[in-house]
């Protein structure tokens, strides 16, 4: 990857860019949250942006686009993986026979 | 009588599998018994093959250690077979038992309903009584002497309700419905001889349904030839027979009264080695004993330090009787508020 | 090279050492004491279950009502004279058996051990890839493990709510040996971490020149697979041991759904939190953990068939394969501790499905060991007589884990003896077994000396007989019904029925600790007045064997060149019926 | 340490193309995916079981974070995270370009974000810890005390008004056991707990409480997860920080001896540190926005 000293130079101008499109970013999501659209929307945007916002810091600041493939398996494993534990048990309660009591205590107090 | 006695003969405890005496039960012990016969057949085969090349193959004997491998056929064979026959017990066998069991719950109004609360270390059971209508509960409500499920006095739909701790009544061949739930941590409800198995979780409310067999009631059960066993007081332990009670009278030498019937060894080991010592003293070679009450529920979830102890008696009967015990309760239930 | 190491101190040699070989000596020790301590645990229980509520062995009483132990332990027992183990002294003693068997001592011993000293020698390098992260890793272990331990001293006893500590239990037990716990848990689950990151590093980064992924030993690719596992399994726990953790002392309900009523008394949280989350957590990693007490050891004995059959492993890439296959799978299995929760049926389905497809890349690797077999010219030495012994166990656990993976048999089997049954085949016969091949295999490069044949021998023939009297009755005890985690079995009428097992493997169990010393005696005599051997007492193709033994700091003499794939045995045509992989 | 040189340590692997040390901080921050990964799901789930008004705390108006949590604030320390992520990656390219002192300074720099990262974190938890919520008991009748209440539907679908104040605790008064007897409660005027008009201390009886807990981690779940997500990232800030300090102050030496070796530590660093920045990223919408 980009060792030598004037390849670097070449790169300092992504590195800015990049960071400016981050700040605008963060202000974009503020400012969708603050118009209060529908949370479903809300939830969309908000993570569609983060990970627009994600892949840039991956991609040049830690030079992922720059890596051999061998890397990027293991992180889509992780990814794959990271899944699963994310919407598995979801899953389960959605699925559960029977379902939440009526609790003890009417619904507890908070 | 001894007809239906013998008929509702469903075998004892054993080191095997416990009677069933559920409807869905027997499908469940089909798949385990077809288990083991797969498991056994793919081991000695698996098995003759392995011993056979430890013998033909060891060093002292004759021949060179072969450098290329031998052609696996057969070994794909038998991987696919496995794979095959695994496909088979998941399709066929347990995908539908485990979906009769837990999809389709009978309906409302033919079921009996029941709430099973677990509780450190006792189950609490609850039953709506003649209105068929569980009254509201509320933990403020709870004492721990007349009203463990915390039944609100204040709902008319209690009123009639019935309570019972450690003791759980039931008919036989209807579809029963018990509501599991818990007041404090994890528990599980397990009837190991209706082959139900569920876990109690606290802020969750988990059905389960099953059908108890035509015959299998307490009363016949106590009759029945397999549950009055003989033992050899030389042989057995206290431990064994802890739960157990006499069929008949044992009587001594001196014609006195060793073992009455319906007595049992005795509360303690101490006790009951000595009980089973004077049978021995006394001539008494074989003792025909039955348990107590051959039914159980228990708690099949670690849940504290008497874990081990938290069960409840589990009685069956046929309709009359049933609604004989539902009569003899539901005033004294009322008394408690 | 060799003489650089003799200038260090002795501190930095052999205590705070960077040198993988002695840390996986340190490891091996260590975990070897923890095995025979969470044995001792178990020995104890095994006890009050074979005669429920009857006064333990004086001895063991007397060490037990020690006052620091004592309070909760032991009690004077109710209705028998003397000395017995309480309620929550067997259910601490069943936890921490569980949690030091699978994470002090299997673990540390397949991993940190093993994997430490021969993972490096086999790749051709010098060392690991961060030899101050592996002395790192080793020096969290041992706090961790030793916190663990405290757990025993402290008001209310050691943890008690089983190696999975469920909560809503697990949050309301007043004792602080559970917070232990889950602080050691935290600890330990970092050391592993640690380890993982360097194995694999090293695996991928340090082979030599000629050493290509397919001419990797299979133990190394085992340990490969291992180190993945731990890699993004324990993250998970850890997370998950935090959140715990708070739910205990910050006041959090992450588990625990509110308006609880404990022993009468409302507990007063905020509430909504979810019981079955920590079951998913735990078992996100614990599937997995479980392949990672299992594959190392068919690492090891596939070496150890490899090399006493003296001929190539049959399917060695088909091994390969289903390694990383069962790797992955184990991901996606989890929830088949979870069936009684009440799972609904198409996840159920899928579970079960996912489960029936893992045990098939077992069934290929161990049908690739035996047929191995075929056309050999077996060797019956000490670590072959382990090896082979291995595969029936593994064969029976792995098989009665299939009736437990169909929801339908589930429903009677699970929580019973059965489940105990089913897994300590695999972890006992199967795993220690495979630990023992192993131990008796590369003791000669470890020391220079080899230990004992005919002390090897009585430990093989005593362990083997003695193990199966311990496990066997459990299935029979499981199909009766008999629940695990039941201080006296007795209480219930089909308990009551099976006794006599429980009074057999007892007994079994007792044999099996004797067995054990000719081992001890044959370990540390053999660490002094073994037979001197050569840098490849075996006959072995593997590059461990080009070093010399013991090897020096920095291992080999020249830096290997590789040649030939990891099992060229007997090829037609050379004198030597074995050709190892390192060019001269 | 030892003699032996391990290969790779410093230049490239052909097959990986990272030397050890990236390829190992890669692994570490692959299992760190899975670590936050649980929290997010305990998240998800805790929030998709969350019975409707309880989420984010009993009583609240909408479903979001921003109903308890200080935007702003956060706001700008995401500001402070992607800055120091920039001046990270200089520092690192600088050293490549073999320009020392302005490697150090931009490594400084970042030091110095990370901190005022964590100072205004310590505003926001501090905040959190001295605000109040109490529940009153059921049926809850006290003249003085007008309480805000709202609906719950139990999962059997029978409803039960709950009623609570949120604000802050002025002062107790305790009796001779030095049990609280009765508080000195200012409830919030705004997000319509209490209401501006009557907004001013008032005297609840310790009696009449069901529950009152601060904002802290026992607040509620939403709040539990957001100290427990929050908390752990900001201890791999510290983290973060220590090695950073560890690399300006005596770990530099290794600048005039080994200088690619030095760099490729801040590379490693780096790293991890944008992996720091990218968990925030996420953070930030999920727990104050959404
Ligand atoms: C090393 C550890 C290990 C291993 C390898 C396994 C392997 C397997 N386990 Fe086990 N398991 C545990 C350790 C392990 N398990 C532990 C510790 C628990 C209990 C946790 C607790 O609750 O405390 C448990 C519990 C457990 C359960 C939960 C039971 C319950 O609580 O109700 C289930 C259910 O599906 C299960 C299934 C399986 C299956 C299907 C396999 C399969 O991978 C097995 C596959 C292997 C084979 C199928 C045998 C090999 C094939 C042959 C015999 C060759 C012959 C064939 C030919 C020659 C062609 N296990
Ligand atoms: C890797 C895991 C592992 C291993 C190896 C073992 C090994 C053994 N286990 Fe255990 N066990 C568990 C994991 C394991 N166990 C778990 C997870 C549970 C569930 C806990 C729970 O319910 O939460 C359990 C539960 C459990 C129970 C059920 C308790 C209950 O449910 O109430 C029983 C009952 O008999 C038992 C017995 C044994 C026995 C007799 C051994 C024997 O095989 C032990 C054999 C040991 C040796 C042969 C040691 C030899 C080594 C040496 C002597 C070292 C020498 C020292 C030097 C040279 C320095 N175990
Ligand atoms: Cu209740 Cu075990
Ligand atoms: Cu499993």
């Amino acid at each position: 990857m980009g060792s030598s000293a004037h390849e670097i130079q070449s790169h300092l101008k992504k590195y800015y860019m990049v960071f400016g499109a981050l700040l605008v970013l963060t202000g974009v999501t503020v400012a969708v949250a603050e118009m209060h659209v529908s949370i479903g929307m809300a939830i969309v945007i908000a993570l569609f942006v983060a990970s627009i916002k994600g892949t840039l810091v991956a991609c040049y600041f830690m030079h992922l686009m720059e890596e051999r493939s061998m890397i990027m398996w293991i992180l889509a494993l992780c990814a794959f993986f990271f899944l699963l534990l994310l919407l598995f048990p979801v899953f389960t309660v959605g699925e559960q026979i029977g379902g939440l009591a009526e609790p003890m205590r009417g619904l507890s107090p908070q | 009588m001894e007809l239906l006695a013998q008929a509702a003969d469903f075998g004892t405890y054993t080191n095997w599998m416990p009677p069933n005496l559920s409807v869905h039960g027997e499908r469940i012990d089909t798949l385990i018994d077809i288990l083991h016969y797969f498991m056994a057949v793919l081991f000695v085969g698996w098995g003759i093959f392995f011993a056979y090349c430890l013998v033909r193959f060891r060093a002292g004997a004759a021949g060179q250690a072969q450098y290329h491998p031998v052609s696996g056929k057969v070994s794909k064979y038998a991987e696919v077979g496995v794979a095959i026959f695994e496909a088979v017990l998941l399709l066929g066998f347990s995908i539908p038992v485990w979906g009769e069991y837990k999809n389709n719950p009978p309906a409302a109004d033919e079921r009996i309903e029941v709430r099973a609360i677990g509780e450190q270390f006792q189950w609490n059971f609850h039953y709506p009584g003649p209105d068929g209508v569980f009254g509201r509960t509320n933990a403020e409500f709870i004492d721990n002497v007349g009203n463990t499920v915390g039944l609100d006095p204040n709902d008319p739909a209690g009123k009639d309700d019935i309570q019972t701790i450690g003791e759980l009544h039931l008919p036989v061949g209807k579809p029963i419905y018990i509501r599991i739930t818990s007041k404090d941590v994890i528990h599980s409800f397990a009837i190991p001889t209706m082959r139900v198995k569920q876990d109690a979780i606290p802020g969750m409310e988990v059905p389960v349904w099953f059908t108890i067999k035509e015959g299998a009631t307490t009363k016949n059960l106590l009759k029945s030839k397999s549950m009055n066993e003989d033992f050899d007081t030389a042989k057995v332990t206290w431990y064994r027979l802890r739960h157990h009670v006499a069929s008949k009278d044992y009587t001594g030498k001196a014609g006195q009264v060793v073992l009455a019937a319906g007595d049992g060894l005795g509360l303690s080991r101490d006790a009951g080695e000595k009980k089973l010592r004077e049978l021995r003293d006394n001539g008494v070679t074989t003792i025909n004993m039955h348990p107590a009450n051959p039914l159980e529920v228990i708690c099949a979830q670690l849940c504290g330090n008497s874990h081990f102890k938290m069960k409840a008696q589990l009685f069956t009967y046929d309709d009359a009787g049933y609604e004989a015990w539902k009569k003899s309760t539901v005033p004294e239930v009322i008394e408690d508020f | 090279m060799s003489d650089h190491s003799h200038d260090l101190p002795f501190w930095k040699k052999y205590i705070f050492s960077v040198d993988h070989k002695v840390i996986g000596i340190q490891y091996t020790i260590t975990a070897l004491l923890f095995l025979a301590f969470g044995f001792g645990l178990m020995l104890v229980m095994r006890y009050q279950l074979a005669y429920p509520n009857q006064p333990l062995p004086g001895v063991v009483a007397s060490v037990l009502s020690e006052p620091v132990v004592g309070e909760v332990v032991i009690n004077e027992a109710t209705g028998e004279t003397g000395k017995i183990l309480t309620g929550d002294g067997y259910n601490a003693f069943g936890a921490m058996h569980g949690t030091i068997m699978v994470f002090l001592a299997i673990v540390p011993l397949a991993v940190g051990g093993f994997g430490n000293f021969v993972l490096p020698l086999q790749c051709g390098a010098p060392d690991m890839a961060f030899p101050r992260l592996n002395m790192a890793s080793y020096w969290t272990y041992l706090p961790g493990g030793i916190l663990m331990l405290f757990g025993f001293f402290v008001k209310g006893g050691a943890a008690n709510n089983g190696w999975t500590s469920y909560p809503p239990l697990s949050i309301i037990t007043p004792t602080l040996g559970q917070t232990i716990w889950l602080l050691g848990m935290v600890i330990l689950i970092t050391s592993s971490l640690l380890g993982s990151v360097n194995f694999i590093v090293t695996a991928v980064q340090l082979r030599v020149q000629g050493l290509s992924f397919f001419r990797l030993p299979f133990f190394v690719w085992a340990q490969l697979v291992t180190s993945f596992l731990l890699l993004l399994a324990f993250p998970p726990l850890e997370a998950a041991g935090l959140l715990q953790l708070m739910d205990r002392v910050a006041g959090t309900s992450f588990f625990d759904p509110g308006g609880l009523i404990i022993s009468g008394v409302e507990r007063n949280t905020a509430g909504g939190g979810s019981p079955l989350l920590w079951q998913h957590l735990f078992w996100f990693l614990a599937h997995p953990e479980v392949y990672v007490l299992i594959l190392p050891g068919l690492g090891i004995i596939a070496e150890v068939i490899a090399n006493n059959t003296r001929k190539p492993l049959w399917g060695y890439k088909s091994l390969v394969y289903s390694a990383i296959f069962l790797g992955f799978m184990s991901f996606i299995v989890w929830a088949h501790h979870m069936f009684m929760t009440g799972m609904g049926t198409t996840l159920s389905t899928f579970f079960q499905a996912t489960t029936m497809i893992i045990s098939v890349p077992s069934v290929i690797i161990l049908t690739c060991l035996v047929i191995s077999l075929w056309g050999a010219k077996i060797r019956f030495t000490t670590p072959m007589l382990f090896a082979l012994s291995f595969l029936p166990m593994f064969a029976i656990g792995g098989l009665t884990g299939l009736p437990l993976g169909l929801t339908a048999s589930d429903i009677h089997l699970h929580d019973t003896y059965y489940v105990i049954g089913h897994f300590h085949y695999v972890v006992a016969p199967g795993t220690i077994f495979a630990m023992f091949a192993g131990i008796y295999y590369w003791f000669p490069k470890a020391s220079g000396r080899k230990m004992n044949e005919w002390l090897g021998r009585i430990h093989w023939l005593g362990s083997f007989i003695f193990i199966n009297a311990v496990f066997m009755p459990f299935f029979f005890m499981g199909m009766a019904g008999v629940l695990r985690r039941q201080f006296d079995q007795t209480e219930t009428l089909h308990g009551a029925a099976v006794q006599g097992l429980s009074v057999m493997a007892t007994w079994g169990a007792i044999g099996l600790a004797l067995s054990q010393l000719p081992f001890v005696i044959n370990f540390f005599w053999s660490m002094f007045a073994g037979e001197r051997v050569g840098a490849n007492p075996w006959k072995a193709t593997t590059l461990e064997w080009t070093a010399p033994s013991p090897p020096p700091h920095g291992n080999f003499d020249a830096v290997p060149v590789v040649a030939r794939g990891p099992y060229e045995y007997s090829v037609p045509g050379e004198d030597e019926d074995f050709s190892m992989q390192a060019t001269a | 340490m030892s003699a032996t040189v391990i290969p790779y340590d410093v230049k490239p692997h052909p097959l990986t193309g990272m030397y050890n040390g990236k390829f190992g901080i890669w692994l570490f921050l692959a299992s760190e995916i899975m670590l936050f990964g649980a929290l997010f799901s305990t998240y998800v789930l805790l929030r998709v079981g969350a019975p409707e008004g309880t989420w984010p705390i009993a009583g609240a108006a909408t479903t979001r974070g921003d109903e308890i949590l200080n935007v702003a604030l956060a706001a700008l320390n995401t500001a402070f995270l992607i800055t120091s992520s920039v001046t990270m990656v200089l520092a690192w390219a600088n050293l490549k370009m073999m320009n020392f002192k302005k490697g150090q300074t931009m490594l400084l720099v970042t030091v110095l974000l990370a901190s005022a990262f964590l100072v205004v974190k310590y505003f926001e938890y501090n905040a959190k810890f001295h605000h109040y919520a109490v529940t009153f008991n059921e049926h809850f009748e006290h003249e003085g005390v007008e309480s805000n209440t709202f609906t719950a539907t139990t999962p059997a679908g029978t409803t039960k008004t709950i009623h609570y104040l949120h604000g802050h605790v002025e002062s107790t008064k305790k009796n001779a056991e030095g049990v609280i007897e009765s508080y000195e409660f200012l409830p919030d005027a705004e997000h319509g707990h209490g209401d501006a008009a009557t907004h001013k201390a008032v005297e609840i009886p310790a009696s009449e409480i069901a529950r009152i807990t601060n904002y802290g981690p026992g607040g509620s779940t939403f709040l539990g997860c957001y100290f427990v997500i929050t908390g752990l990232h900001g201890l791999h800030i510290i983290g973060g920080i220590v090695v950073m300090l560890y690399f300006l102050a005596t770990g530099s030496k290794m600048w005039k001896t080994q200088p690619d070796k030095y760099a490729n530590r801040i590379e490693c660093t780096g790293l991890y540190w944008h992996f720091v920045d990218l968990v925030w990223i996420f953070l930030f919408p999920v727990l104050y926005l959404l």
